[in-house]
């Protein structure tokens, strides 16, 4: 894993290469450099089996974190290749080439993300959700609570509760609320 | 096979382009448009198959998710971890208890507390793991048969499956959704006489697997219609990234038991089932042998387990629990294959990312739309059975 | 015996015959209910789904062939019993329906009749599925038909006849005058083709509820599904009645044709149980296979 | 930067104008058998758009023969539309056995008189349950499997499943819990029949009594409604 992780970094100049397991790498690589990586990967490393391909919208820095993740049956590890791309202007080269199954993937992102994959098939079909017109429904700033509140029907008399502040009312009702900090939320 | 006679003039069909799209004007009367789904007792679960049909033959199938879409991942991010528990096992109805344990194992991987679980709490998830394991097979080999509509065995197998949900009723108090593998260990030991009843049960499946063979894989109408149907090559594994029995039935031996050992699985003795032929016939056969495996499984952890022992290790106030920033991706091998999580922490007190990898993302939309064309529309529901679609770990 | 006297004596067999029937397809589940290890339907189920399809309020329509399906599926299921001697010997000629105005060949087109019928109905209905399983359904009518009618044209030669109730009389006086040994092989033929006119698994891909939900029934609903069940039950037991008569020497007493037409029906289930479901060209070559061959050399045999 | 406002322009222009109508149910010229040039609009020469009327129970000692008749034969349309599924066939099988109360599985909305939703319903399943739910003869009776159809259970803040059923479709008996047991849905079972001879499972004249107000709020979470009003 070690050798590999320097022969592939000088190559592909990968940052932030995070061993997080025997088996599982996670690293970064410039967004031009991203499809040639996995394709090299696949072809010469013997990562061959495509396991995973997701997105995290990391809104605070503006950019979504594109994962691909790739399987080696050989060495039985697991490469995670994370190409961060720009949100606002959020357009990624297709990879439908290289496994069957990445149209479905990139299909899923263009409708949860709004990430367009140009050239991958049936990229604009509807995949989950049917006739959706707010914003894409797995990006941060898209509020679900909000959205279910103004579309569907509440039943009256349904509450929520924070659960810590109300596990400490019903305990300790006598106690006030600016309490001692927890020991375990350091 | 006697059927070459009518087998149908494929050379006339129109082809898919690279795009997926199929030039066939649906109004020149050659064509019917036919759905398979969602309300149709002939599917797994909740989807559909949009099929265009010359004659009894498919020509283009087009599979629909998201009847079952329920926005787990947007839901998980706004819980705290604690929470994102009863909501995340409900991601596949299927097996359940697969869930519990990939996001166990994700947070106390990230937050660094992995060593804390205890050995006994290990065996009692490798047993809670093998048992839904068990109950998937018991409703899906004899499921197979019953897509063509030897529906006895269905019956038997759910009997029985009814048992074994029976004993995790006595283990963790809930039938189908258990909550049992929480982080840092399980909810509980065996109630006393587990060992026993659970042996009672497995002699019944012993039985069963038994008549179950003679049932099903002697029987010369369910070979004419599975051997030869519905086949994998052996090139489509890599190529589509097909995994567990599906794969195995084709000839790869791929299972993550094996690969990447996980719980206790490297102090078990088992050796994963293969077929060569990749047709529904072997997949079928590699399941009833690995239903077979399953019950040796529960026998060997009942053996070798301890009486006692602790079974949760210490952890942080579930309230107020933090998680470091990191990433990491914990997989296991579920009745249909290799199963996963892609789980992102951010350092605040709910995670950030959690994305469900099903196998029948795979199988049940790319490997499945391919392998229709050209196949009997007969033949839909079983193809779709003996790759184990199961729409709700597709949509979430 | 007055026409009268006669009607009322069909009619009155009608009603026994739809019981039986009925009675027959609640037996035929609860069979398969305790196969599997269930307690099954109540016996009586039968008679209140038809009573709560007679009340199903909505009514829809897709036009006159529509409405006309159930009725020809129910007039072939009648005229099958019309020409069928219900009991035949001594002291039941009021029991021979009008089987003397009309012959087999006449009962073997009652047959398609009521499958004709519900083709056009079900057509109209326009459900892709409904299309599918008439296709499906005669294309096996049509292998089921050709070893069927072989074996009844060796009797018809073996006889000298093509009346039903002279077949059934000159197989009376002893087990061992029934078609069954005198006849072997056009028994054969005409018992294997019997697995595919009652159309129970494996040979039920007409129907097939996990493939074309189903089948032609797919649009009807209330009282036109009343009056397929009804007819429904009427034929299976009038086929069976075909089959007693032709092989097992018919019936002498109303116990006799009850048990007959048990065992001969329990026959089909018995294979159904156990055996899944052919595909539709499975189906058509098997009966081109050894059904086939056996009514051909049935009728060599008394050719020659 | 002016691409991307161009992009963003035509994106604009085709949101406005995007139909929903699938491409065999746009209007469209057919040539008949005969060589003619036929005009379609399939969804409403296809399909009837007539709204549903009321259809009023008989009187007296008939209408309690046929509720007897309908509680003693329930035919269960077999559309899993949520997890509650899996609970289906243990309900069918050895165990549980709910044959023994006339309740039956029947594959197409034609033939069946009961509806059960299984647990949550997502917007895209919603258009297809009122399909299914419209193409059933009258009577029909609705049982509400789970939580999640009584206040959305815990998926409440979900942006894709419903919360309330009855707010949609008229709902004779609800089943709480996650997920209810079979023995629950047999108690279900029971209840049902005990609405039905006691003459108030008349949810198909309640929808059709309020069907206006029903629509409305079908409606207004089905964004693409390409479907006639009411589908017979």
């Amino acid at each position: 894993m070690k050798s590999l992780i320097e022969r592939v970094s000088t190559k592909y100049n990968l940052q932030e290469v995070v061993q997080q397991r025997d088996n599982l790498v996670f690293a970064y690589v410039d967004k031009e450099l991203a499809i040639d990586m996995v394709t090299y990967m696949r072809d010469y490393e013997g990562y061959a089996h495509f396991t995973l391909m997701s997105c995290v919208d990391w809104i605070e820095d503006g950019k979504f974190q594109l994962l691909y993740l790739l399987n080696n049956p050989e060495t039985k590890t697991e490469f995670g290749i994370k190409v961060a791309i720009d949100r606002d202007n959020a357009v990624m080269q297709s990879a439908h080439h290289l496994w069957e199954q990445i149209w479905t993937y990139q299909r899923e992102l263009k409708e949860a993300f709004g990430i367009d994959f140009p050239g991958s098939p049936r990229v604009d079909e509807d995949f989950v959700v049917e006739g959706w017109d707010d914003m894409p429904h797995m990006r941060r700033d898209f509020d679900t609570n909000k959205y279910a509140e103004e579309t569907y029907f509440m039943r009256e008399g349904r509450k929520s509760y924070d659960p810590a502040t109300y596990m400490r009312e019903k305990l300790y009702p006598k106690q006030p609320v600016t309490a001692k900090k927890n020991k375990d939320e350091q | 096979m006697s059927n070459k006679f009518f087998q149908p003039d494929r050379s006339k069909y129109p082809s898919m382009k690279d795009d997926g799209t199929l030039d066939v004007d649906l109004s020149s009367q050659k064509y019917t448009k036919i759905w398979l789904g969602p309300n149709h007792p002939g599917v797994t679960g909740n989807m559909a198959v949009e099929m265009t049909l010359g004659g009894d033959e498919i020509v283009q199938a087009k599979t629909h998710v998201g009847y079952l879409h329920r926005g787990f991942e947007k839901l998980i991010e706004r819980r705290l971890f604690v929470q994102g528990f009863p909501t995340s096992i409900r991601m596949c109805v299927a097996e359940p208890d697969t869930n519990e344990y990939l996001i166990a194992r994700s947070t106390e991987e990230l937050s660094g507390l992995t060593d804390r679980v205890p050995e006994m709490a290990e065996w009692l998830r490798t047993l809670a793991l093998e048992m839904a394991r068990l109950q998937g097979l018991l409703r899906g080999v004899p499921g197979q048969a019953g897509t063509y509509s030897l529906g006895i065995g269905v019956q038997w197998g759910v009997y029985l499956r009814d048992l074994i949900l029976d004993r995790f009723e006595e283990l963790t108090g809930a039938r189908v959704y258990h909550m049992y593998i929480i982080p840092g260990g399980v909810r509980g030991l065996l109630p006393s006489g587990f060992k026993r009843r659970m042996e009672d049960n497995l002699t019944d499946i012993d039985d069963f697997i038994v008549r179950i063979r003679k049932l099903i894989f002697h029987n010369s109408v369910f070979k004419s219609r599975a051997v030869g149907s519905a086949v994998i090559p052996k090139e489509w594994i890599d190529k589509f990234g097909i995994v567990g029995t599906n794969a195995r039935a084709s000839g790869v031996k791929r299972d993550v038991r094996k690969d990447n050992p996980y719980l206790k699985y490297s102090e078990l003795d088992f050796d994963p089932p293969t077929a060569t032929d990749g047709d529904v016939y072997s997949r079928t056969w590699v399941r009833w042998q690995e239903l077979v495996q399953t019950v040796d499984l529960i026998r060997q952890i009942m053996a070798k387990m301890p009486e006692k022992g602790d079974i949760r290790g210490d952890m942080p106030n579930a309230l107020h629990w933090k998680i470091p920033k990191g990433e990491t991706y914990v997989k296991l091998e579920s009745g249909r294959g290799e199963y996963g999580m892609y789980y992102v922490t951010d350092g605040s007190s709910k995670p950030r990312r959690v994305n469900l990898r099903g196998p029948s993302y795979t199988h049940a939309i790319a490997v499945l739309e391919k392998m229709l064309i050209n196949t009997n529309i007969a033949d839909v529901h079983a193809t779709m059975v003996s790759l184990q679609t199961c729409p709700p770990e597709i949509e979430r | 015996m007055t026409i009268y006297a006669q009607l009322g004596y069909t009619f009155l067999g009608l009603f026994l015959v739809l019981n039986w029937g009925m009675l027959m397809s609640a037996t035929f589940r609860k069979i398969v209910a305790r196969v599997a290890g269930r307690h099954g339907i109540p016996i009586y189920q039968p008679w209140i789904d038809l009573v709560k399809n007679a009340g199903v309020r909505t009514t829809l329509s897709h036009g006159t062939m529509f409405y006309l399906g159930p009725v020809f599926r129910l007039t072939g299921a009648v005229g099958m019993f019309l020409f069928m001697p219900a009991l035949v010997g001594i002291g039941n000629e009021h029991w021979l329906n009008f089987s003397f105005q009309g012959d087999i060949i006449l009962i073997l087109y009652f047959q398609l009749f009521g499958m004709l019928g519900m083709a056009l109905g079900a057509g109209e209905g326009g459900q892709p599925h409904s299309a599918i399983g008439i296709g499906r359904g005669l294309a096996q009518h049509a292998a089921v038909e050709l070893p069927l009618t072989l074996g009844i044209l060796s009797l018809a030669i073996q006889y000298q006849t093509l009346s039903l109730v002279d077949i059934a009389n000159a197989q009376q006086g002893g087990i061992l005058n029934w078609t069954l040994f005198t006849n072997p092989v056009a028994s054969a033929a005409i018992m294997l083709a019997a697995l595919g006119a009652f159309g129970h698994s494996p040979f039920n891909l007409v129907k097939a509820p996990n493939e074309i939900p189903i089948g032609p029934p797919t649009e009807y609903h209330g009282s036109y599904l009343g009056i397929l069940m009804s007819s429904g039950a009427i034929i299976h037991v009038m086929e069976a009645a075909l089959f007693m008569n032709l092989v097992f020497g018919g019936a002498t007493s109303w116990i006799e044709f009850i048990i007959k037409t048990f065992l001969i029906y329990f026959y089909s289930i018995f294979v159904g149980v156990v055996f899944p479901r052919f595909r539709i060209e499975q189906s058509v070559v098997w009966f081109f296979k050894l059904p086939l061959v056996l009514g051909i050399i049935a009728i060599l045999i008394y050719s020659f | 930067m002016n691409e991307l406002l161009k992009k963003a322009e035509a994106n604009a222009s085709t949101k406005e104008e995007k139909s929903f109508v699938r491409p065999e149910d746009e209007e469209r010229e057919v040539i008949a058998p005969d060589g003619s040039i036929i005009k379609v609009n399939p969804i409403y020469d296809y399909f009837s758009g007539e709204k549903p009327s009321v259809e009023k129970p008989n009187k007296g000692v008939v209408e309690k023969f046929l509720n007897w008749a309908r509680a003693e034969s329930i035919w269960v349309l077999g559309f899993g539309t949520g997890c509650g599924s899996i609970e289906i066939p243990p309900l069918m099988t050895p165990r549980f056995d709910a044959f023994r109360f006339g309740v039956q599985m029947r594959p197409t909305p034609r033939q069946s008189n009961a509806f059960i939703i299984s647990g949550y319903l997502s917007v895209k399943t919603l258009k297809r349950v009122i399909r299914s739910y419209e193409q059933m003869p009258s009577p029909k009776y609705v049982i509400a499997l789970g939580s999640c159809t009584i206040n959305g259970g815990m998926y409440y803040d979900s942006y894709s499943t419903i919360n309330r059923l009855d707010k949609y479709m008229p709902v004779d008996v609800y089943i709480a819990g996650c997920m209810p047991r079979p023995e629950a849905l047999l108690a279900g079972f029971v209840k049902l029949k005990e609405i039905i001879k006691s003459g108030k499972g008349e949810g198909a004249n309640l929808y059709a009594e309020n069907f206006d107000e029903y629509k409305a709020n079908q409606k207004k979470v089905i964004k693409d409604w390409n479907m006639p009003d009411y589908n017979w």
